[in-house]
C-alpha cells in the first residue's frame, strides 16, 4: 500500500446548537486505501465527511488535500478537488434519467454532448462490472440502481476519493458483495475510498483500517487485519458490550393470526402484496426480512388495519372469540378491542405526533376511547411520566415536542405507548433503525420480554443477524411475496440472502 | 349625536378663512373622467371664491360602504361646515351621517332621497343631461359614414340608460336609418374592459361611439381605430386628438360657488334640496366640436343641427323624450304627442328603448 | 367578426403570457411567488413613471418606450429580489412573503399613481407619441392580407415581445443545460446542490427573471391596455389569474401561451359572442368558473402531478435536515 | 458567500439552541423599530415629517371617540377570519379564500334579511342570518376542501378562484332588481332594514363582543377537544393521521367548513353591523390580510387580537394621513407591508445567529450525555 496521504483533517470542529458533533476530528487518508469508519448513531460520521463534502462548513479547523489547505464551502470544491460523496439518501433528482443527472453535475467543459456522456456511463459500468440503463428515469431505478448511478457520477466527475456513507444499508448481501468488488477494483486504480457501515462484519470484510468515532471525538484508528468484532464494538460503544440476544421460548402457543391469500396495492397504485399467507403464534417473534421495499410496509399496514387489502382475509383470534379484521375501519376494531400495537418505520412521520409532546402522544391510538367531546390528558400524562422512568427516556420534560429527543429516546417513547397498550400482537418496524447498540439491545429485551407475556411479535428488521439471534421463525419477503418461511435457528444467512432476491423458498 | 363640529347656523357669517369643506369621491382625479370633472370644479370654485386649497379636504377612493360614512364623519369632525359627495352609492351613509350632524351642510350630486328625508341639510344636484346627450347623438348621427354608431355602457341602470336614449333619439332625429349598438361592462370602473368592448362595437361596424363609464379607454381604441369617439365628463382630446369629436360635459362649479356663497353668507336655507343643472346655467354642456375632423359638408351639418337642437331645448319648445316611445319589449312608455318631462334634477326615465340593439 | 374576436382575445391575453412566463421561471426553480399582482401594480407605475421621466428628458417615441421597458423591468426585478431576500435568504414562507409582496405592490402602485396625478394636477398621461409607439403597428402589405395578416401582423410590440419571451423560456427551460439544472433545483435542490448546481443562485436570478417579466406584465396593463394612463386598481386580479394559468399550462412557457390566450378570449367573449338566455354576470364568472375546473380536471386525472417541481414552495437550506 | 478570495466565510448562520423570551423580544422590537425607520425615510423623501405623520396616524385611530369605535370595528372581521384561517393553517391547509367566504357569508344574511323583514322577531331574524351566513359561507369553504380530501386538489388556487367566483356573485346580486332600493335602480344591493342591524355595546356592534367569543372558543377547541387534536395531527403528518385511524378527509372536510363558516360570520357582521349593505367591498381585503395576522399571530388566540388590533389601528390612521396631509389612503398597504417584512425576517435571527468572521470565539460543550435538548 502506497503511503502517500491524499487528505487529511486537522482538528476539524463542528457543532449544531450547543451540541459538538464533531470535536477536533483528525483523520489522515491514504492513496488506495479504503477506510472504513465507524461509530454509533450520532457519533457524527456523516457530519464529518458532509465537511469533507462541502455540505456543511466547519466551525474551524482545516482540511488539507494532498498537503495542500483546501477550503471546501460547497459540493462543487469538493468535485473540483475529486472527492464524490454517496450520500445516504442519495442526491439524484428523481424526474430525470442517469444522463442528465451526471449531466448537472459536469461543467461544459468537461463533456462534449449527451451521447458523450452516455458512452462514459457505459464505459465505467463495463470497466467496473456495473449494469445500468443511462436512460432510465432515477424514479423508476432500485435503491441498488440509484446508488450505481451515484458511483458512476463521482467516477466520471473524476472522484479520486470516494466516500460512501452507509452504501450497504440498503442492498442485499449479493448486491453488497458486488459493491465490494467495485470497491477493490477502484482500489487496484489507486482510489481512496471511506466507507461508513454499521455491519462489523463488512468493516472487517473490505477495509484496511477502522477509524472509530463515538460521541463527536475521534477514539482510534486500527489496522483492521489486527482486530476483530468484539474490540471494535468494544472501542465505539466505549465499554464491553455483550453482543447476546435472548431467545426465550413461550410454551402456550396458539394462533392467534391467520393471514390468508391477501393482497393489497402500494401507495402509487402498484402492487403493494400479492398472496401473502401465514399464520402468527403467541409468544413468537416472526422476523421479516427482506430488501427493503419488499411489501414490509404494506404487510404490516394491512395487519393493522389502516390499509385495505384488495383479496385475502385477515382473522384474529381473541381471548373473547374469533374475529374477521379483513378491512374493518380502526373505529371497529377500537370498538372491538381488536387493535394491535403497531409500531412503524417512520416513528416521527407516522407513529408520532413529531411537534407535540409526549403527553398527546400518549393518547393518539386512545383519545377517541373517552367519550365526549373532550381530549383527557390526566391519564396520558401519567402514562407517559411512567414511560420515562421504565425506560430511562432523556427528556426535559413530558412537554418537550418529540421532535426535540434524539433517535433512541423517541424510539422508547414509541415503542412504550404500543407496549403500554397490552395488545396480543405487536408490530415493529426496524425498531432499531438509527439506535446506538445500547439502546438497541435494549429494544431486543423488551421484545423478548413481551415474548414472555405470550404477545405475538412481527419483527421486520434489516439485520440478519439479529433476525436470526431473536425471531423463532423468520419470513422472507421479495418483490411483494413470501420468498420463504424458515425456521430462524437452523436458517444460515446465505439461504436468507437467496431468498430475498427469489421468490421460490420453502415455507414452514 | 352630541356633535362637537361647528357647522353653520341660519343667520350666522362664516369667515372665509374659517371654513372648510369636504369632498368624498369614490375614485381618484386620475379617473381622468368622472372624479377629475368633478375635482376640477372643486378647483374652479376654490379660485372663483378665494378659497385657498387648505380649506379643501378631499377624500378619495372612498367605496360605497360604511368607509364612506366614517369619511363623512370624520370631515364633520374636522370642522368641515359644507361636506360633497359624488357617488351615488355614498347616499345612504350620508343621510346617516347628516342626520348626526344637522349643523352642517351635505349635497349630494346624483342623489335621490334629499326632499323625502325630511333633512333640511340635505342637499341634492344634478342636470339635464340627457339634453346633451341628444345634442351628442346628434352630431353622431351626422357624423356617421357606416350608419352605425355604438355605445359603450358602465351598467344597466337609470342615469345611463336615460343617456342612451337621448343619444339614440338624437342620432334618429337627424339620421332615421341610424343603426344604435349598446354594451354593457357591468361595471363602473374597468378600464381594460372598456377599451374591448369600445373595440367589439368597431369590430361589428360601428364608427362613432360614446360612453358612459369612467375611463379614456374607449376614446384610446377608437383613435387607434380610425374610429370617432364622444366622450362622457371630460375632454379627452388630449388622450384621443384624432378621435374625439366632442363631449358630453359637466360643469358643477357654479353650483358649488352657489352653495359655497350660501355658506358664507350664513343663509344655508337658501340652497334648493333639489337643484337641476340646464344647459343655460352651464352646468351641463356640449363641448366644442372638432369639426376639422369632418368635412365641410358634414360639419356645416352638424353645426346647424346641433345649433337648432341646443336652441330648442333652450327655449323650451324641445324635449328629448317625445312620444311615441316604445321600451325594447315594445311597451309603449310615452304616447304619441306627449312629452316626459324628468321630475326631479336625477333622471328617472331609464328604460331602453325600442331600436337600441343591446349586447350584454 | 371571428377574427376580430381572435385579435381582441391575443390582446387581452399578452399580459398574462408576460405574468404567467415569469411566474412559470420562478416556479421552475422551486419558489412560488403570491406577489404576481403586486409586482405588476409595481411594475405599472414604475413603467409610467419611467416614462414620464423620459418625456421630461426629452426623450420620445421609442427613447420613452425604451426607459418605460426599463422601469418596469428593473422594478419588477427589485420586487422579486426582495421576495428572494426574504424567502431564500431569511427562510420566511413563501405564500406569506407573496401575499404581503401584493398588498404591498397594490399600495404602491396606486399610491405613487395617485402622487404623480396629483403633481400633474389632477391626472397622469404620456404623450401620443408614446402612446402611438405602444398602439397596433402595420407592416405595409403584411398587415393588410386578409385573415392571416390581420390575425399575425396587427399587434403592438409587447405583444411580439411576450410570445418571444414565452419561446425563449421555453427553449431555455426545455433545451439548455441552464434549463436543467433549474428544473433539478425546483425539483430536489439537495441534489442539485451536491451536483453543484448552486441553489440560492439559481433560485435568485430565476426569481428576478420571472419577476422582471411580471414587471413587464405590469408595463403592459399601463401603457398598453390602459394607454399611458394610471388608473386606480388597474391590473384587477390580473396577477392571480396569472399563478392559476400556471398551472393550467402545466409550468410549459409555450402552453402558457394558448392557455393565457384562450383565457383573455373568455375574458372577452361576452362581447362578441351572445350565448342566448345566459345571464351576462354568470358569463362574467367564466374564466375562474373554467379555471376551477380545469384545476380540479387536473388534479383528478393527475395530469399536472408529474409537472409541479417537486420542491415547490419549499425554502432550501442545506445544513438543515 | 461562493467569493473565491475570501480566507473565511464572511457571515455563518448557526442554529440557535436555545433562546430566551426577553432575547427574542428585543429582536422583534428592534425589527419593529426598523420597519419604522424604512417607513420613516420614506416619508422624509416625500417631504414629511415622519413624527407629525405618526401623531396624524395615532389621532386617526385614537383622537376622537367615535374614531376609537371605528377602529374596535375594523378590528372586528379581522379577528374573526383570521381565526377562521387560523383552523384551516393548522392543518397546514392554505385557505386564501376567506374573502370570497366573506362575502358569501354577507349574501346569505342579507337574503335572509330581505326574504323575512319584519315578519319575525329581531332575534330570531338575526339569529337566523348568522346562521344562514355560518351554514352558506361553510359549505361554500367546503367544496375546496372536497376536493383536496379526494383528488389533492391543489387548494391556494380553489380557494383564490372561488373569491372571484364571489364578488361576481355579488355584482349580479347588485344588478338584481328584487335587491335593489325600490326607489332606484342604481346597482347596489339596498341597504339593511334597521330591524335587521345588529344592537350595539358601547357603541360598537356587538361583533366586538362576538370576536372575543370566537377567540376563546377557538382557543378551547384547538387546545382541549379531540376535534383540535385531529387538526394538529393532520398538521403534522398525514401518515399520522392515516396511523392513529383518523378519518383525514372527514377532519378536512370538517374543519374547513368551521374556517369558511366563521369567514362567513365576519361577513355576517359586517352586513348587519358595520356596513348596513351588501358591497363587492364588504370584504375589502379583509381575507387576503386575514392571512397574514393569522401568520403573524402564529395561529395564538391573543396574538391574532393583538395583530388584529395593530393592522386596524394602522388603516385607520393612514386614513387620517390623507385627510391631513393628502398622502393617499394606499399608503397603509406599504406601512403594512414593510411592517410585515421586518417581522416576519427577524424570525429567522431569533432561530439562528449570524456570526461574522471578525467575531470569532465561542463556546461549545461536547454532546451532552442524556441527549437532553433545549429548543427556542
Ligand atoms: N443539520 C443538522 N442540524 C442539527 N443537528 C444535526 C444536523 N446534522 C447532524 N446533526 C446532529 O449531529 C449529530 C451527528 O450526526 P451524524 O449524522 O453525523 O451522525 P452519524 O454518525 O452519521 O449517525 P448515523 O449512524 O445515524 O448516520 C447527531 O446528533 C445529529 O442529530
Ligand atoms: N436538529 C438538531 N438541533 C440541535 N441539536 C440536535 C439536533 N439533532 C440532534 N441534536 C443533538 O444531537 C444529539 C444526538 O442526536 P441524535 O438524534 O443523533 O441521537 P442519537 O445519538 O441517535 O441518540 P440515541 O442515543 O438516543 O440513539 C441530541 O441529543 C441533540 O442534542
Ligand atoms: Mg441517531
Ligand atoms: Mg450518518
Amino acid at each position: 500500500m502506497a503511503m502517500e496521504v491524499v487528505l487529511e483533517t486537522k482538528n476539524l470542529c463542528k457543532s449544531f446548537g450547543a451540541v459538538m458533533v464533531n470535536d477536533k476530528i483528525n483523520l489522515t487518508l491514504h492513496r488506495g486505501e479504503i477506510m472504513a469508519v465507524l461509530g454509533e448513531n450520532g457519533s457524527g460520521k456523516t457530519t464529518l465527511i458532509n465537511m469533507i463534502g462541502g455540505i456543511y462548513y466547519p466551525d474551524s479547523g482545516s482540511i488539507y488535500y494532498e498537503n495542500k489547505r483546501v477550503e471546501i464551502r460547497s459540493p462543487k470544491d469538493a468535485d473540483r478537488l475529486g472527492i464524490g460523496v454517496v450520500h445516504q439518501h442519495f442526491k439524484l433528482v428523481s424526474s430525470m434519467d442517469a444522463v442528465e443527472n451526471i449531466e448537472i453535475a459536469l461543467s461544459d467543459k468537461e463533456y462534449k454532448n449527451k451521447a458523450d456522456i452516455r458512452k462514459r456511463i457505459t464505459d465505467v459500468a463495463k470497466k467496473y462490472g456495473f449494469t445500468v440503463n443511462p436512460d432510465k428515469k432515477i424514479c423508476d431505478m432500485s435503491v441498488s440502481e440509484k446508488q450505481t448511478v451515484e458511483i458512476i457520477k463521482a467516477i466520471i466527475k473524476g472522484a479520486e476519493i470516494l466516500i460512501l456513507d452507509e452504501p450497504t444499508a440498503v442492498l442485499t448481501p449479493q448486491e453488497s458483495s458486488s459493491l465490494f468488488n467495485v470497491i477493490r477494483s477502484m482500489k487496484k486504480d489507486g482510489k481512496s475510498i471511506i466507507i461508513i457501515t454499521h455491519k462489523l462484519q463488512e468493516v472487517l470484510d473490505i477495509s484496511d483500517n477502522v477509524y472509530i468515532m463515538r460521541k463527536g471525538r475521534y477514539i482510534d484508528t486500527l489496522k483492521t487485519s489486527e482486530t476483530d468484532e468484539n474490540e471494535l464494538a468494544c472501542k465505539m460503544v466505549g465499554k464491553t458490550v455483550t453482543l447476546q440476544i435472548a431467545r426465550t421460548s413461550y410454551e402456550k402457543k396458539k394462533t392467534v393470526l391467520s393471514v390468508h391469500n391477501i393482497s393489497c396495492l402500494s401507495d402509487d397504485k402498484t402492487v403493494g402484496l400479492s398472496d401473502v399467507s401465514f399464520d402468527l403464534k403467541s409468544g413468537e417473534i416472526l422476523g421479516i426480512a427482506g430488501i427493503s421495499g419488499s411489501g414490509q410496509k404494506e404487510l404490516c399496514e394491512c395487519i393493522d388495519g389502516i390499509r385495505e387489502v384488495t383479496s385475502g382475509k385477515i382473522k384474529y383470534y381473541a381471548e373473547e372469540g374469533n374475529f374477521d379484521i379483513t378491512n374493518k375501519k380502526p373505529e371497529w376494531r377500537r370498538k372491538n378491542k381488536t387493535g394491535f400495537g403497531f409500531v412503524p418505520e417512520d416513528r416521527l412521520g407516522m407513529g408520532l405526533i413529531a411537534s407535540s409532546d409526549m403527553v398527546d402522544n400518549m393518547v393518539l391510538k386512545s383519545y377517541k376511547d373517552e367519550a365526549g367531546a373532550f381530549l383527557h390528558r390526566k391519564k396520558a400524562a401519567d402514562i407517559a411520566k411512567y414511560l420515562i422512568k421504565k425506560l430511562d427516556i432523556a427528556t426535559p420534560g413530558i412537554h418537550t415536542p418529540v421532535r426535540m429527543l434524539s433517535g433512541g429516546n423517541v424510539q422508547k417513547v414509541l415503542l412504550g405507548r404500543e407496549i403500554e397498550a397490552g395488545r396480543d400482537v405487536l408490530i415493529v418496524s426496524y425498531p432499531v433503525r438509527g439506535l446506538d447498540i445500547n439502546s438497541s439491545y435494549m429494544i431486543y429485551n423488551l421484545l423478548d420480554e413481551e415474548r414472555k407475556r405470550g404477545t405475538a411479535i412481527i419483527f421486520v428488521g434489516e439485520d440478519l443477524d439479529v433476525l436470526m439471534a431473536l425471531s423463532d421463525r423468520i419470513m422472507v419477503m421479495a418483490d411483494h411475496r413470501i420468498a420463504g418461511i424458515t425456521d430462524a435457528r437452523t436458517v444460515t444467512k446465505d439461504y436468507l440472502g437467496s431468498l430475498m432476491t427469489d421468490t421460490k423458498g420453502q415455507v414452514i | 349625536s352630541g356633535s362637537k363640529a361647528s357647522g353653520v347656523t341660519e343667520g350666522v357669517k362664516v369667515n372665509k378663512e374659517d371654513l372648510k369643506i369636504g369632498f368624498v369621491h369614490y375614485s381618484d382625479p386620475s379617473d381622468q373622467g368622472y372624479t377629475y370633472t368633478h375635482d376640477s370644479s372643486t378647483w374652479k370654485m376654490a379660485a372663483a371664491l378665494g378659497i385657498d386649497k387648505s380649506q379643501i379636504i378631499n377624500k378619495y377612493n372612498v367605496p360605497d360602504t360604511a368607509e364612506a360614512a366614517t369619511a363623512f364623519r370624520e370631515l364633520a369632525e374636522d370642522g368641515c361646515q359644507i361636506i360633497f359627495s359624488t357617488s351615488h352609492g355614498h347616499e345612504d351613509y350620508l343621510l346617516e351621517v347628516a342626520f348626526e350632524y344637522p349643523n352642517v351642510v351635505f349635497c349630494h350630486f346624483s342623489g335621490v332621497k334629499a326632499a323625502s328625508s325630511g333633512l333640511s341639510n340635505v342637499h341634492n344636484y344634478f342636470g339635464d343631461i340627457a339634453q346633451v346627450r341628444y345634442l351628442s347623438g346628434v352630431v353622431a348621427g351626422l357624423t356617421t359614414k357606416t350608419n352605425k354608431i355604438g355605445y359603450v355602457c358602465a351598467m344597466d341602470y337609470t342615469e345611463v340608460n336615460n343617456g342612451l336614449d337621448a343619444y339614440y333619439l338624437g342620432a334618429k332625429s337627424v339620421n332615421p336609418d341610424i343603426e344604435v349598438s349598446a354594451t354593457y361592462l357591468n361595471k363602473w370602473y374597468a378600464p381594460a374592459l372598456e377599451g374591448q368592448a369600445t373595440k367589439s362595437l368597431i369590430d361589428s361596424g360601428c364608427d362613432v361611439i360614446s360612453h358612459h363609464a369612467d375611463s379614456t379607454a374607449g376614446a384610446v381604441t377608437c383613435q387607434e381605430n380610425g374610429a370617432f369617439f364622444i366622450p362622457y365628463n371630460s375632454d379627452m382630446s388630449s388622450a384621443a386628438p384624432n378621435a374625439v369629436l366632442t363631449s358630453v360635459r359637466w360643469d358643477t362649479s357654479s353650483y358649488l360657488i352657489m352653495v359655497v356663497q350660501n355658506i358664507l353668507d350664513g343663509t344655508p336655507s337658501k340652497i334648493p334640496a333639489d337643484y337641476t343643472g340646464t344647459l343655460e346655467n352651464g352646468m351641463i354642456y356640449l363641448a366644442d366640436i372638432n369639426y376639422s375632423l369632418l368635412d365641410s359638408d358634414t360639419a356645416e351639418k352638424v353645426k346647424n343641427a346641433v345649433a337648432d337642437a341646443a336652441a330648442g331645448f333652450e327655449n323650451g319648445t324641445k324635449h328629448v323624450f317625445c312620444g311615441p316611445l316604445y321600451n325594447q319589449s315594445g311597451k309603449e312608455l310615452v304616447k304619441a304627442g306627449e312629452v316626459y318631462i324628468e321630475p326631479k334634477s336625477s333622471p328617472t326615465f331609464g328604460e331602453v328603448l325600442q331600436g337600441i340593439d343591446i349586447k350584454k | 367578426m371571428i377574427i376580430n374576436f381572435l385579435i381582441a382575445a391575443v390582446l387581452a391575453g399578452a399580459p398574462l403570457v408576460l405574468a404567467t412566463v415569469g411566474e412559470i421561471i420562478t416556479e421552475k426553480s422551486g419558489n412560488i411567488n403570491l406577489g404576481v399582482e403586486g409586482t405588476m401594480y409595481i411594475g405599472a407605475v414604475a413603467s409610467l413613471a419611467g416614462a414620464v421621466a423620459a418625456e421630461k428628458l426629452g426623450l420620445s417615441g421609442f427613447g420613452v418606450a425604451a426607459v418605460s421597458f426599463i422601469a418596469g423591468a428593473l422594478s419588477g426585478m427589485i420586487t422579486s429580489a426582495l421576495f428572494g431576500f426574504m424567502t431564500i435568504s431569511l427562510r420566511v414562507n413563501q405564500n406569506v412573503v407573496g401575499l404581503i409582496i401584493t398588498i404591498m405592490g397594490t399600495g404602491i402602485g396606486n399610491f405613487f399613481g395617485e402622487l404623480m396625478g396629483q403633481g400633474a394636477g389632477g391626472y397622469i398621461s404620456v404623450t401620443d407619441e408614446t402612446k402611438a409607439v405602444f398602439s397596433g403597428i402595420h407592416i405595409p402589405g403584411l398587415s393588410s392580407v386578409p385573415v392571416i395578416g390581420e390575425l399575425l401582423f396587427s399587434y403592438n410590440g409587447m405583444v411580439y415581445f411576450s410570445l418571444a419571451a414565452a419561446l425563449a423560456a421555453f427553449f431555455i427551460i426545455k433545451k439548455t443545460k441552464i434549463g436543467l439544472k433549474l428544473t433539478a433545483v425546483g425539483e430536489n435542490p439537495y441534489a442539485a446542490d451536491a451536483a453543484g448546481v448552486s441553489v440560492t443562485k439559481y433560485r435568485y436570478i430565476a426569481s428576478v427573471i420571472g419577476g422582471a417579466l411580471c414587471g413587464l406584465a405590469g408595463m403592459y396593463m399601463c401603457m398598453v391596455t390602459n394607454s399611458g394612463v394610471w388608473v386606480h386598481g388597474c391590473i384587477s386580479g390580473y396577477g392571480w389569474l396569472a399563478v392559476a394559468l400556471v398551472i393550467f399550462s402545466a409550468w410549459n412557457p409555450l402552453k402558457s401561451i394558448f392557455c393565457s390566450i384562450i383565457f383573455g378570449a373568455l375574458m372577452i367573449m361576452r362581447l362578441y359572442i351572445a350565448i342566448p338566455g345566459l345571464n351576462p354576470f354568470i358569463y362574467d364568472m367564466c374564466p375562474y368558473i373554467v379555471t376551477s375546473i380545469v384545476i380540479i380536471i387536473t388534479s383528478i386525472r393527475k395530469t399536472g402531478k408529474d409537472h409541479i417541481p417537486e420542491s415547490l414552495g419549499e425554502n432550501y437550506y442545506r445544513e438543515e435536515r | 458567500m461562493e467569493n473565491k478570495k475570501e480566507k473565511q466565510r464572511f457571515a455563518r448562520i448557526i442554529k440557535r439552541p436555545y433562546i430566551s423570551d426577553a432575547h427574542s423580544l428585543i429582536i422583534r422590537v428592534i425589527a419593529f423599530v426598523f420597519s419604522f425607520i424604512v417607513v420613516s425615510i420614506l416619508l422624509l423623501c416625500m417631504h414629511f415629517n415622519p413624527f407629525n405623520v405618526f401623531a396624524v396616524m395615532l389621532k386617526g385611530a385614537f383622537g376622537k371617540e367615535f374614531l376609537i369605535r371605528e377602529t374596535v370595528k375594523g378590528t372586528i372581521p379581522l379577528v374573526i377570519t383570521a381565526t377562521g384561517l387560523s383552523l384551516a393553517f393548522r392543518m397546514k391547509f392554505w385557505n386564501i379564500g376567506g374573502e370570497g367566504q366573506i362575502l358569501i357569508g354577507g349574501i346569505a344574511a342579507t337574503a335572509v334579511s330581505f326574504i323575512f323583514g319584519r315578519s319575525i322577531p329581531q332575534w330570531v331574524l338575526l339569529s337566523l342570518m348568522a346562521a344562514a351566513s355560518i351554514i352558506m359561507a361553510g359549505l361554500y369553504g367546503m367544496i375546496p376542501a372536497v376536493f383536496k380530501a379526494k383528488f389533492k386538489t391543489n387548494e391556494t388556487l380553489l380557494t383564490l378562484m372561488f373569491n372571484y367566483i364571489a364578488t361576481q356573485l355579488i355584482v349580479m346580486l347588485q344588478n338584481t332588481r328584487s335587491w335593489q332600493d325600490a326607489a332606484n335602480n342604481f346597482p347596489k344591493v339596498r341597504m339593511l332594514d334597521f330591524y335587521s342591524r345588529l344592537p350595539r355595546v358601547f357603541g360598537v356592534h356587538i361583533g366586538w363582543i362576538i370576536a372575543l367569543v370566537m377567540l376563546v372558543l377557538y382557543y378551547f377547541y384547538i387546545q382541549k377537544t379531540k376535534h383540535g387534536y385531529e387538526i394538529k395531527v393532520i398538521g403534522d403528518s398525514m401518515e399520522t393521521a392515516r396511523y392513529a385511524g383518523i378519518n383525514a378527509s372527514k377532519v378536512m372536510i370538517r374543519t374547513m367548513f368551521l374556517s369558511a363558516a366563521l369567514c362567513g360570520l365576519a361577513g355576517f357582521l359586517q352586513v348587519a353591523g358595520a356596513d348596513g349593505t351588501l358591497s363587492e367591498s364588504t370584504a375589502g381585503g379583509v381575507g387576503f390580510t386575514a392571512i397574514m395576522v393569522a401568520w403573524m399571530a402564529d395561529m395564538k388566540p391573543v396574538r391574532i387580537l393583538i395583530m388584529s388590533a395593530f393592522i386596524a389601528i394602522l388603516n385607520r390612521g393612514a386614513g387620517n394621513l390623507q385627510t391631513v396631509y393628502l398622502i393617499p389612503s394606499s399608503f397603509a398597504n406599504i406601512m403594512i407591508g414593510i411592517i410585515l417584512l421586518f417581522m416576519l425576517g427577524c424570525e429567522f435571527f431569533i432561530k439562528y445567529k449570524v456570526s461574522f468572521s471578525f467575531m470569532s470565539g465561542r463556546k461549545s460543550s461536547a454532546i451532552n450525555d442524556k441527549g437532553g435538548r433545549y429548543d427556542y
